[in-house]
C-alpha cells in the first residue's frame, strides 16, 4: 500500500466547461440589455439615496444614467470573461458580480422615479428584520434534514408558535415566558413529526402536510374561543434594544444596532447552528445521520433517536420565528397570519443549500427585495402593487435558476432508517 | 420524493403448504374476525375513519360551550354530561352526513310528498362539485409524484387554468361545440405553461422544482390579482375585483338541474373521471407512462436505458400543469362560471398534495380521496355553525393522519400484521 | 342543538323563536374584524332586542360557496336571510325570486342578475354606505392635524368597500389644501389615477405593519389602514414610531375596538351593525321588504367617531369646519365622489 | 479475545439467512469464512457486530455471553468491522469519518480537527495506510475508501477482534499485499480476525483455519493447505469447471474508436486524459485498470450519458456526436453498467419490464405509444427460460431477485438482440460461480458473432480469462495496450502508473507478489468481488 493510487488531480485552469458558457452569455445578453436600455430609455434623471435615521439632512445624488451604465458594464465585462474562459475559482465570483450588477442596475433605475428616495437607513433596517421569519423557519428545516426528516411542516410550526406566544405572554404577563411558549409549541408540534418519520416511519411530507393543516385548525379554533375571554390574546411586544453610542454610526448603527431581539436572536442562531454543525460532535453525527444513516448507526450512533430529538430541537427555533409574527411585529394573534411564509421559508432552506450560512443569504435576499417592493409601491411607483410583489419571489426565481443551479439534499432526507437495513 | 407507491413493508411470506394443510378447515366467522383484527389496507381505512371521528367527538365535546358546562358538575349528574355529549356528537355528524351525503329531513319531505327527488341528490351534488377541482389538482401532483417530481405548484397552475379558460370563455364568439372545448383547453394548455417551468428550469438548470413551485405559486397569486384589476378581465357591470362572466357557449352544462335547479354538478366531473381514466391508461400502458414510472424510481437507469430525464421532467411537469389547468378550466367555466374572483381557487391546489398522498398516486385512489374531500368540504359548509369550520379542518387532517400512518392504527388498536405485510406510504426524500 | 340539555345557549336553531334571521358571510369568517364581525354584530343586537328572533350564519370560503349556504339557509327555514358584501347580489338576487316567501337582505348592493343589471324584486332589501363621506371627514382632520405635511393611507385589497374610503380620505385633504392653503400630501393612494397601495390581504398583518413603516419613513405620520385586521399593522407601526405618528381607524370607532385607543384621532365609521339589525327587526315586523337604506352623514349611517384622545389637540376651528362641512355634504352643495359610490353602482 | 457462536440462527420472514452457526475464533487467529453470494456470511458478522439482532442463538466472548443491542456496544467491547458495504459518509472528509461515532472533542462536545488529522496520521502511519485527513471521502477513488474503512476499524479504542467482510475487492495486488501483512502481523500481536473473502489465494496466504458457509448453514471446516478446487466445490456443494472455453479472435474493421477523449469533472479535475482506444469486430479488449482512474467516465461516454469536453468517439465507423443515449442503442450499441443497483435496473419494475427497458418504444413491444403487455410479457417468459434467471414470475419485481439473477436481467436484455457494439463494465460483480461462468460464455459467444466487446473489469483474473487484447488505464490514460500473455505483476505495475517500459517484467518475478498472484491466466475468476453488492 506504499503506492498511492488516488490520481494527482490535474487542475485545468485554461478552458471553461459548457455551462461557464452559457451563463456567461446569459450575463453577458443581461448587462448588454441593461446598457441599451439606459442608452435608450433613460434621461436625465437622478438617484437619491439619503440617510434618514443619523444623517438626516446627507444625502447623495448620482447620476442614474452613468451609474447604471457602468452597472452594465460590468455585468457584460463579467459574462464575456466567463466566454471567454476563466479559472475555474472565479466563475461564483463573476457570477455574483454580474448578478449584483444587475440587480443594481435594477434598483438605481427605479429609485430615479420623481419623489422615490433610496433611504438606505430604513430599508436595510426593515430588510434585516423582515429576513428574520425566513431565517427560523430555513434554519429549523436545515436541523430536520441535515437529520434526514423533510419539514415540509415549518407553516404550522410558526402558525403555533405565533398563537402560543401571544397567549402565554398574556397570561403571564411576560412577553419572554411568551417567547418560551411560542419555542415550546413549536418544538411540541414537531414532535408529532419526530414520531411519525422515526417510530412509524410515515411518508414525511404527509405529516408535513397534515402538521400545517392541524395547526391551521387547532389555532383558528382556539383563537375563537379566546375571543371569548378578555385579555388573552392582547398584543404584546418586543423592545427594541439600542447598543448605546454604536446605534449612532451611520447606517450601520441603525440596521445593526439598533433592532429588536429577534434580529440578533435569529443571527446569532445562524452562526450557532453553523458551529453546531459543523464544529460539534453532535453536528457531525447529525449530518452522518442525514447523508448515512447505515455509516452512523454502524458507529455506535443511534440514528433514530438523535432524528427524533433533532426534529424536537429544530421545532423551538420555527416556534420562536412563529412569535416573530405576535410578538416581534406588536400584533394579536389572528387566523392564518402567518400567510403562507412557512413554505418561502422552505424555499430559503433550499437556496441556501441546507446551510445556515446560504440560509442567511436566501432570507436576506427575499427580506430585502420584499422591502424594496412595499418601499417603492409606497412611493407611488407606477409599477403596478402586484408586480412589485412579484419582486422577491421572481428574484428567488432567478437567483435559483441562474446561481444556485442543482441543489443537493442531504443523501437520506426523508427516509426513514431501520436499523439493519443495509 | 420519487415514489410514493404501495409497498410490503416486511418480506412477502411465501406459500407454507405444510401449515396450511394442517389447519381446520376455516369457518367464514373465524376468517372474518380474523380479517377485523388485521391491519389490511381496507381494514385500516375503516379504522382511520373511526379513530378520526372519536377524536373529532372530543374536539366538538370541548368546544361546545354547553356540552363543557355539563361536565364541570360531572359527578353530581354524569348522566347530563354523557346526554350532552352523546346527542351533540350524533347531531354533528349527523349534520355532517345530511350536508355530504343524504338530508334526513328532505328524505323524510320527500316520503311525505313534500320535496322532489331531486332535493334528496341536493347534498351528493355538492360533495362531487367539491370533489371535482380536487381531482385534477390531485392528479396534477399525483402524476408527477410518479416520475419523481414533487409538484406544490398546483394552486399557481390551476389558478392559471382559470384565467386561461376564462379568456376564451368570454372573449371568443362561437358555438357550444367549438367554444366549450376550446375554453377547457386553453385552461389545460395556460396551467400546462405554468407547470413546465418548474420542469425545464430542472431541466436545463437543475433549480428545485419545489422552490421554483412556490415561487410560481405566490406569482400566480398575484398575477391573479393584478389581472382581475384589467379593464380586460375585470367585469364591466360589477365594481368589485371579479372577472367577466364565461360566456353561455363556454359554460359546463351541469348534469342534474333539470331535477332540480340547486344541483350545480357539472360536466367537469365526467371529465375529471375521464381525465384519471387516462391518467391511469398513460401511467400503466403507454411508453410514456412506462418512461414516467422508471424515471421516478431510478432516473440513472432510466437514462441508462437511453430515456431523456430532462425531457421526461419537461413533459410530465407540463402535463401536470394542464391537469391541475383542468382544474381551474372546471371552475373558471363550472360554478365560477359568473366570474372568477381571487379566491376563486381556494387552497385546492395545496390540497391536491394531500389528495395525492393519501390517493397513493393512483388515480383510482386519487379520485377516491377527491370525493372523501369533497363529502367533508360539503358536509362542513352545511353544518356550520353548529360543526364550527375549524374543528372540520381538524377533523380532516386527522383522517388524512391515520390513513397514511396505518403502522399508527395498527399500533393504537394492536392488530396483526397482515400476510403481505402493512401497506403504507413508501417515505422517500427530495 | 341539544336535545333535553336545560339550556339554548349554544346558538342553534332555539325552538321557542318564531322568527330565524341568518347570515351568510363573504369570504373570511364572522370573526373577520371587518364587515363580516360588524354585520353579526348587528344581527346579535336584534336577538337582544326581540327575544323571539333567532340567528345564526354560514360562512363563505368564497364566491363559489354562496348558492348552497344561502340555499341551505332556505333549508334550514330562515326567515330572513343577509347576505353580505356587493359579490353576492346577484345569488341572493336569484334566491329571492326562487324563495319569494323568504325575506333577504344584501349588504353593499343592489338587487341585480348576473350581468349586474339591477332588478326589481319584492323580497331582497338592499344595505349600503356612502362610506366616502365619513372618510372625507377623516381626511379633512388628518390633513389640519399632520405636522410633516405628509399622510398616508393603504388598503386591504382594490375593492370598492376599501376604494371609497381611499377616494373620500384623499378628498377631505385636497379640500383641506383648497381650504386653509396647505399642502398636505397623501401617499398610497392616487384618487385621479385610482392606483395605490394595497396588501392584497385583509389577514397579514405583519406585513400590514412593515408598509407603514415604510411609510413613516417616508415622513407620514397620520396613517389610515383600510384593511380590516390588517391594519392594525399601521396601529402598531403607530405605537412604535412613537408620539409623532398617529392614526385614524375605519368601519368602527377603533377607540372602542382597538386597544390602540390612544394612536387614534378618529374613525370613519360605516354603520353597519345598526343598520342590519334594523333591517332584521323590520324583517321580524313585515316591514324589509325590497326597500333601499343608504347609509350617510345626514342618516347617521356614516359618521366621523369622536376625538376621545385628541379632543383637546384637534383645534375649535377645525371642528367648527368638520359642522359646516358635514351640513354642506347633507344639503348636497358639498358632493364627495368616488367611483365606488352607491350612487354610481 | 476468545469468540464462540452457538447456534446462531438469523431469520427475514421466513428466509432462513443463518441457521445454526456454529464458529469460533481463537486469540490472535485468523479465521477466514467462505461462502456463495448470499451464504449469509454477512449477515454473521452483522449479527456480530450488532447491527442485526440474532433470531436465536448465543454469542461468547472470553465465555461470557454478550448481548448487543447496536454497534455502539460491539465497538465498546473491542470489535471492529470493515463493512462489505462501505459505511462512509460521502461528502466527510477522512478524519471527520474515522471519527464518526467517538469524536476527539476539546470539551463541551466541540470537535478539535487537529486531534482528529493527529489520529488518522498516526494510524495510517503505524500501518502503512496513507491517507490525506482531509480528502472528502466521495472524490476518493474506491480503493481509497477501502483503505479508509480499515483506518476506521483499525481506530477503535481497543480493537480485540477485527472482522473484514471483502476488504480486498477493490485493493490493487500490492496493496492486497501489504494489507495481509497487516493482517498478520496484527494476529502476532494477540488480534483476532474474521476475514471474509471470495478471493480463494488470499485466503490460502493467510488464513489460520477456514469455516465454509453455504446456504446459510456450516458444510465444512478446511486448513489453508487446501486447494482451491476443493474450496469451490465446498461452498457450492458440488464440483464447478473454472474454465473458459474460447478460440482466438478474429479482429474485423473498428466497431470503437475513441480519440483524445477528455473528460473534466465539476471540480476541474481531468478525469479522462486525451484516451485513445479501438475494439475491432469479434475481439474482446480488457480494461484493466484499479477503480476510479476513469474507467466509468469512458464508459458513460461511450453510452452518451457524459458529454466529453473534446475528443471523438466513433461506434461502427461513425462518429456520435450529438446522438443520445437512445440512438445510439437503438443502432446497436449494447450496455451492462457496472453499478447494477442504480444504473443497470428500476428496481421496483417487474423484470418483465426489466428485460424491455432500453427497448420499451420499440416493435413489437409498443405500437403507436401504447406498451403492448402481451409482447412483453413473452419475451420476458423467453429470456427467463433463455437465461435461466430464477424468478416467480415475469411479473415479480427486480427488488427480489437474488443478485446473480439481477445481473442475469440485464444480461438477457442486452443480449437477446442484435448489436454491433457492447460495454461490459464490471459484469460479473456480486455474481456467483455458476452465473459468472454463464456470463463469461456468453460475452465470448457474442465475441464470435462478430460483436466487439469492451470489458471492463477491475478483477485481473476476469480480463485473463476473456479478454483477446489488455489495455491498461491510469489516470485517464491509456498507458498501455498489451497481449493476454503478459504477465501480471507488469500489468499490475501499469495500473498504478508506470510506463510500459518500466513495467517490463524484470528477470525474476518478485517472490512476494507471486505467492498471491501466481495463478493460470484462462482460469475462471473464483473471487467474486461483491462490492456492488446483492441488491
Ligand atoms: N431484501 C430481500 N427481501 C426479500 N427477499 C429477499 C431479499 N433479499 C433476497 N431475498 C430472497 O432471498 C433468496 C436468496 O437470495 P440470494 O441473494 O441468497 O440468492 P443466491 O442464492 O445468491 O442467488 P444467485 O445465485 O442468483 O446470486 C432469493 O430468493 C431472494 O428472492
Ligand atoms: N435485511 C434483509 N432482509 C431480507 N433478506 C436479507 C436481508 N439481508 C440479507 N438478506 C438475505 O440473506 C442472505 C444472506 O445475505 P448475506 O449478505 O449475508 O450474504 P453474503 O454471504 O455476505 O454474500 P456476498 O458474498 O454476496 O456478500 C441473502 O439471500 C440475502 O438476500
Ligand atoms: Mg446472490
Ligand atoms: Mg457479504
Amino acid at each position: 500500500m506504499a503506492v498511492d493510487t488516488a490520481p494527482a488531480p490535474a487542475l485545468v485552469d485554461e478552458r471553461a466547461p459548457a455551462r461557464h458558457l452559457r451563463a456567461g452569455i446569459v450575463y453577458a445578453v443581461l448587462g448588454l440589455l441593461v446598457i441599451l436600455a439606459a442608452v435608450a430609455l433613460l434621461g436625465d434623471r437622478t438617484t437619491t439615496v439619503a440617510f434618514d435615521k443619523t444623517l438626516t439632512d446627507a444625502s447623495w445624488d448620482a447620476p442614474t444614467r452613468t451609474v447604471v451604465l457602468i452597472l452594465g458594464v460590468i455585468a457584460t465585462a463579467a459574462g464575456a470573461w466567463m466566454i471567454a474562459g476563466l479559472p475555474q475559482r472565479w466563475y461564483k465570483i463573476a457570477g455574483a458580480a454580474a448578478v449584483a450588477a444587475v440587480v443594481l442596475a435594477l434598483l438605481f433605475w427605479a429609485y430615479s422615479q420623481e419623489g422615490t428616495v433610496f433611504r438606505a437607513e430604513s430599508i436595510l433596517a426593515g430588510a434585516l428584520f423582515l429576513s428574520m421569519p425566513y431565517i427560523f423557519g430555513a434554519l429549523s428545516g436545515v436541523v430536520c434534514e441535515r437529520s434526514g426528516v423533510i419539514n415540509i411542516g415549518i407553516e404550522g410550526q410558526f402558525l403555533m408558535g405565533a398563537f402560543t406566544g401571544v397567549l402565554v405572554a398574556n397570561i403571564t404577563g411576560n412577553i419572554y415566558a411568551g417567547l418560551a411558549g411560542a419555542m415550546i409549541a413549536g418544538s411540541l408540534s414537531t414532535m408529532l413529526l419526530a414520531l411519525l418519520a422515526t417510530r412509524f416511519q410515515v411518508n414525511q411530507v404527509v405529516v408535513g402536510v397534515i402538521l400545517n393543516l392541524l395547526a391551521l385548525g387547532f389555532t383558528s379554533f382556539m383563537y375563537d374561543q379566546l375571543k371569548k375571554a378578555d385579555g388573552l390574546n392582547d398584543a404584546f411586544s418586543v423592545p427594541v434594544i439600542s447598543w448605546g453610542p454604536l446605534a449612532d454610526i451611520p447606517v450601520i448603527g441603525p440596521v445593526l444596532f439598533q433592532q429588536k431581539l429577534f434580529v440578533y436572536v435569529g443571527l446569532v442562531m445562524v452562526a450557532v447552528v453553523w458551529f453546531l454543525l459543523y464544529r460539534t460532535r453532535w453536528g457531525l453525527r447529525t449530518r452522518a445521520v442525514g447523508e448515512h444513516p447505515a455509516a452512523a448507526d454502524s458507529m455506535g450512533v443511534n440514528v433514530n433517536r438523535l432524528r427524533y430529538w433533532n426534529v424536537v430541537a429544530a421545532g423551538l427555533l420555527a416556534g420562536f420565528g412563529g412569535a416573530w409574527f405576535t410578538l416581534g411585529n406588536s400584533l394579536a394573534f389572528n387566523k392564518n397570519m402567518t400567510a403562507g411564509l412557512g413554505f418561502v421559508a422552505l424555499a430559503v432552506m433550499i437556496v441556501g443549500r441546507w446551510n445556515p450560512l446560504g440560509v442567511l443569504a436566501g432570507a436576506l435576499i427575499f427580506g430585502f427585495t420584499t422591502q424594496i417592493a412595499r418601499d417603492l409601491s409606497a412611493a407611488g411607483s407606477s409599477v403596478p402593487g402586484e408586480f412589485l410583489q412579484m419582486l422577491p419571489y421572481a428574484v428567488t426565481l432567478v437567483v435559483v435558476a441562474g446561481l444556485i443551479g442543482r441543489a443537493k439534499a442531504p443523501a437520506a432526507d426523508g427516509v426513514p432508517y431501520n436499523p439493519g437495513d443495509k | 420524493m420519487s415514489d410514493s407507491t404501495a409497498t410490503t413493508e416486511a418480506p412477502a411470506e411465501p406459500p407454507a403448504p405444510d401449515t396450511e394443510g394442517s389447519e381446520p378447515k376455516p369457518n367464514f366467522m373465524r376468517l372474518f374476525g380474523g380479517y377485523l383484527t388485521e391491519a389490511n389496507s381496507v381494514m385500516v381505512t375503516i379504522y382511520s375513519l373511526l379513530l378520526a371521528f372519536l377524536i373529532g367527538a372530543i374536539l366538538l365535546i370541548v368546544s361546545d360551550e354547553f356540552t363543557r358546562s355539563t361536565f364541570s358538575y360531572f359527578f353530581s349528574r354524569p348522566q347530563d354530561a354523557w346526554y350532552a355529549s352523546r346527542d351533540l356528537v350524533v347531531e354533528s355528524y349527523t349534520s355532517l352526513f345530511e350536508g355530504a351525503i343524504l338530508n334526513f329531513n328532505t328524505l323524510e319531505a320527500y316520503r311525505a310528498g313534500d320535496a322532489e327527488f331531486g332535493n334528496l341528490l341536493r347534498p351528493l351534488s355538492e360533495t362531487l362539485t367539491y370533489a371535482t377541482p380536487l381531482i385534477f389538482t390531485g392528479l396534477a401532483v399525483g402524476l408527477a409524484f410518479r416520475a419523481g417530481l414533487f409538484n406544490i405548484g398546483a394552486q399557481g397552475q390551476l389558478i392559471f387554468g382559470m384565467m386561461g379558460a376564462l379568456i376564451v370563455g368570454f372573449s371568443l364568439d362561437l358555438p357550444i361545440w367549438l367554444h366549450l372545448p376550446l375554453a377547457i383547453i386553453a385552461g389545460a394548455v395556460a396551467g400546462g405553461a405554468l407547470g413546465a417551468v418548474p420542469g425545464v428550469l430542472k431541466a436545463t438548470t437543475g433549480a428545485h422544482e419545489v422552490i421554483s413551485s412556490i415561487m410560481l405559486n405566490n406569482i400566480a397569486a398575484l398575477f391573479l390579482v393584478w389581472a382581475l384589476g384589467t379593464a380586460f378581465l375585470h367585469s364591466e357591470t360589477k365594481s368589485d375585483l371579479v372577472s367577466k362572466p364565461v360566456d353561455d357557449s363556454a359554460t359546463l352544462p351541469t348534469l342534474l338541474s333539470s331535477l332540480n335547479p340547486s344541483l350545480r354538478v357539472n360536466l367537469a366531473l365526467i371529465i375529471g373521471f375521464a381525465v384519471a381514466a387516462l391518467v391511469w391508461w398513460l401511467l400503466s400502458k403507454s411508453t410514456f407512462g412506462f418512461r414516467i414510472r422508471a424515471v421516478g424510481f431510478n432516473e440513472h437507469a432510466a437514462a441508462t436505458a437511453g430515456m431523456r430525464i430532462g425531457s421526461t421532467y419537461t413533459t410530465t411537469m407540463t402535463a401536470a400543469g394542464a391537469l391541475a389547468g383542468l382544474g381551474g378550466a372546471a371552475l373558471a367555466l363550472g360554478v365560477s362560471s359568473g366570474g372568477i374572483t381571487t379566491n376563486t381557487a381556494l387552497d385546492y391546489g395545496f390540497s391536491g398534495i394531500t389528495v395525492a398522498l393519501l390517493g397513493r398516486a393512483n388515480p383510482g385512489g386519487i379520485v377516491a380521496s377527491a370525493l372523501l374531500f369533497g363529502a367533508l368540504k360539503a358536509g362542513a359548509l352545511s353544518a356550520q355553525p353548529d360543526v364550527p369550520v375549524d374543528i372540520s379542518t381538524l377533523l380532516q387532517a386527522t383522517i388524512v393522519l391515520f390513513i397514511a400512518a396505518p403502522a399508527l392504527v395498527k399500533a393504537i388498536l394492536h392488530l396483526r400484521t397482515p400476510r403481505g405485510g402493512l401497506v403504507t406510504l413508501e417515505a422517500k426524500g427530495w | 342543538a341539544c336535545g333535553d340539555a336545560p339550556s339554548d345557549s349554544n346558538g342553534g336553531d332555539n325552538a321557542d323563536a318564531s322568527f330565524t334571521a341568518c347570515m351568510v358571510t363573504d369570504s373570511g369568517g364572522i370573526d373577520d374584524k371587518s364587515f363580516n364581525e360588524s354585520a353579526w354584530a348587528g344581527m346579535e343586537a336584534a336577538k337582544a332586542e326581540n327575544d323571539d328572533i333567532e340567528v345564526t350564519y354560514k360562512e363563505s370560503s368564497n364566491t363559489d360557496d354562496y348558492d348552497p349556504n344561502l340555499q341551505s339557509s332556505v333549508d334550514d327555514g330562515c326567515n330572513f336571510i343577509v347576505g353580505v358584501g356587493g359579490l353576492m347580489a346577484a345569488n341572493v338576487t336569484t334566491a329571492a325570486q326562487a324563495n319569494t316567501g323568504v325575506g333577504f337582505a344584501i349588504v353593499d348592493g343592489t338587487p341585480s342578475d348576473a350581468e349586474g343589471a339591477p332588478v326589481e324584486t319584492e323580497n331582497v332589501f338592499s344595505i349600503q354606505f356612502d362610506t366616502a363621506q365619513s372618510a372625507f371627514l377623516a381626511g379633512y382632520v388628518a390633513a389640519s392635524q399632520t405636522q410633516t405635511g405628509t399622510v398616508a393611507t393603504w388598503g386591504g385589497m382594490q375593492i370598492p368597500p376599501v376604494t371609497i374610503f381611499m377616494d373620500g380620505f384623499a378628498a377631505g385633504i385636497e379640500q383641506h389644501n383648497t381650504d386653509k392653503g396647505t399642502d398636505v400630501k397623501l401617499l398610497g393612494w392616487d384618487a385621479a389615477a385610482q392606483t395605490g397601495t394595497f396588501l392584497n390581504s385583509f389577514e397579514d398583518a405583519a406585513a400590514g405593519k412593515s408598509t407603514s413603516d415604510t411609510f413613516i419613513s417616508q415622513g407620514a405620520d397620520i396613517l389610515f389602514p383600510v384593511a380590516g385586521p390588517a391594519g392594525i399593522g399601521a396601529l402598531t407601526a403607530a405605537e412604535e414610531a412613537g408620539d409623532a405618528v398617529n392614526a385614524i381607524w375605519v368601519d368602527t370607532d377603533g377607540f372602542e375596538s382597538t386597544d390602540y385607543g390612544s394612536k387614534l384621532i378618529t374613525s370613519a365609521e360605516k354603520g353597519l351593525s345598526n343598520a342590519v339589525r334594523d333591517a332584521v327587526l323590520a324583517a321580524y315586523d313585515g316591514e324589509a321588504g325590497n326597500g333601499t337604506y343608504v347609509g350617510t352623514l345626514e342618516n347617521e349611517g356614516v359618521s366621523i367617531a369622536p376625538f376621545h384622545d385628541f379632543d383637546a389637540a384637534v383645534s375649535d376651528e377645525t371642528k367648527a369646519e368638520l359642522e359646516a362641512l358635514t351640513a354642506a355634504i347633507i344639503d348636497g352643495s358639498l358632493v364627495v365622489e368616488s367611483p365606488a359610490s352607491p350612487a354610481a353602482s | 479475545m476468545r469468540l464462540e457462536l452457538k447456534g446462531l440462527t438469523k431469520k427475514f420472514g421466513s428466509f432462513t439467512a443463518d441457521d445454526d452457526i456454529d464458529l469460533v475464533v481463537e486469540p490472535g487467529q485468523i479465521h477466514a469464512v467462505l461462502g456463495e453470494n448470499g451464504a449469509g456470511k454477512s449477515t454473521l458478522m452483522n449479527m456480530l457486530y450488532g447491527i442485526l439482532q440474532p433470531t436465536s442463538g448465543a454469542i461468547l466472548i472470553d465465555g461470557e455471553p454478550v448481548s448487543f443491542s447496536g454497534p455502539g456496544d460491539a465497538i465498546a467491547a473491542g470489535l471492529g468491522m470493515v463493512h462489505q458495504h462501505f459505511k462512509l459518509v460521502g461528502p466527510f472528509s477522512v478524519a471527520d469519518n474515522v471519527q464518526l461515532g467517538r469524536e476527539h472533542t476539546q470539551g463541551m462536545g466541540v470537535l478539535s480537527a487537529k486531534a482528529a488529522r493527529k489520529a488518522v496520521r498516526d494510524v495510517s502511519e503505524q500501518y502503512g495506510l496513507h491517507l490525506d485527513p482531509d480528502a472528502v471521502c466521495e472524490d476518493l477513488p474506491v480503493g481509497v475508501q477501502q483503505r479508509v474503512e480499515i483506518v476506521k476499524a483499525l481506530s477503535g479504542p481497543k480493537t480485540e477482534l477485527l472482522i473484514l467482510d471483502e476488504p480486498t475487492a477493490v485493493l490493487t495486488p500490492a496493496e492486497i499485499t501489504e494489507l495481509l501483512q497487516i493482517m498478520r502481523n496484527l494476529a502476532a500481536a494477540g488480534t483476532s480476525i474474521l476475514f471474509i473473502s471470495h478471493k480463494l489465494k488470499e485466503v490460502q496466504a493467510v488464513a489460520d483455519t477456514i469455516t465454509v458457509i453455504r446456504r446459510g448453514k456450516v458444510v465444512a471446516e478446511l486448513e489453508p493447505t487446501a486447494s482451491e478446487s476443493e474450496m469451490a466445490s465446498a461452498m457450492v456443494g458440488r464440483a464447478v469447471s473454472l474454465r473458459v472455453d474460447k478460440t482466438d479472435a478474429e479482429p474485423g474493421e473498428p466497431r470503437l474508436e475513441v480519440k483524445d477523449l477528455t473528460v473534466v469533472s465539476d471540480a476541474g479535475v481531468k478525469v479522462l486524459d486525451g484516451l485513445e482506444l479501438t475494439v475491432h469486430s469479434g475481439e474482446i479488449v480488457g480494461l484493466a485498470g484499479v477503480e476510479g482512474n476513469g474507467q466509468t467516465e469512458l464508459a458513460r461516454s461511450i453510452l452518451g450519458l457524459l458529454k466529453p469536453d473534446s475528443g471523438h468517439i466513433s461506434i461502427d465507423g461513425r462518429d456520435v456526436h450529438g446522438r443520445g443515449v437512445a440512438r445510439r442503442i437503438a443502432d446497436g450499441l449494447g450496455y451492462i453498467p457496472e453499478d447494477r443497483g442504480r444504473d443497470g435496473l428500476v428496481a421496483e419494475f417487474s423484470v418483465a419490464e426489466n428485460i424491455v427497458l432500453n427497448q420499451y418504444r420499440d416493435a413489437p413491444y409498443a405500437k403507436g405509444g401504447v406498451v403492448d403487455a402481451g409482447a412483453v410479457h413473452k419475451r420476458a417468459v423467453d429470456s427467463i427460460a433463455e437465461f435461466d434467471i430464477r424468478t416467480q414470475s415475469p411479473d415479480e419485481s427486480a427488488s427480489s431477485l437474488s443478485g446473480g439473477n439481477q445481473q442475469k436481467v440485464i444480461i438477457a436484455r442486452e443480449f437477446s438482440r442484435s448489436r454491433r457494439f457492447l460495454v461490459a463494465a464490471q459484469p460479473t460483480r456480486g455474481v456467483d460461480v455458476g452465473a459468472s461462468q454463464f456470463i463469461h460464455s456468453r460475452l465470448v459467444a457474442e465475441r464470435d458473432t462478430g460483436t466487439g466487446v469492451l470489458l471492463i473489469s477491475s478483477e485481473l483474473d476476469e480480463i485473463y480469462a476473456l479478454a483477446d487484447r489488455i489495455a491498461v488505464i491510469y489516470n485517464g490514460r491509456i498507458v498501455g495496450e498489451v497481449d493476454p500473455d503478459t504477465p501480471r505483476e507488469v500489468i499490475g505495475r501499469l495500473m498504478v502508473g508506470a510506463d510500459l517500459a518500466a513495467a517490463e517484467p524484470p528477470p525474476a518475478a518478485e517472490a512476494e507478489t507471486a505467492d498471491v498472484e501466481a495463478s493460470s491466466d484462462t482460469e475462471a475468476s473464483t473471487d467474486e468481488d461483491a462490492n456492488g453488492g446483492d441488491r
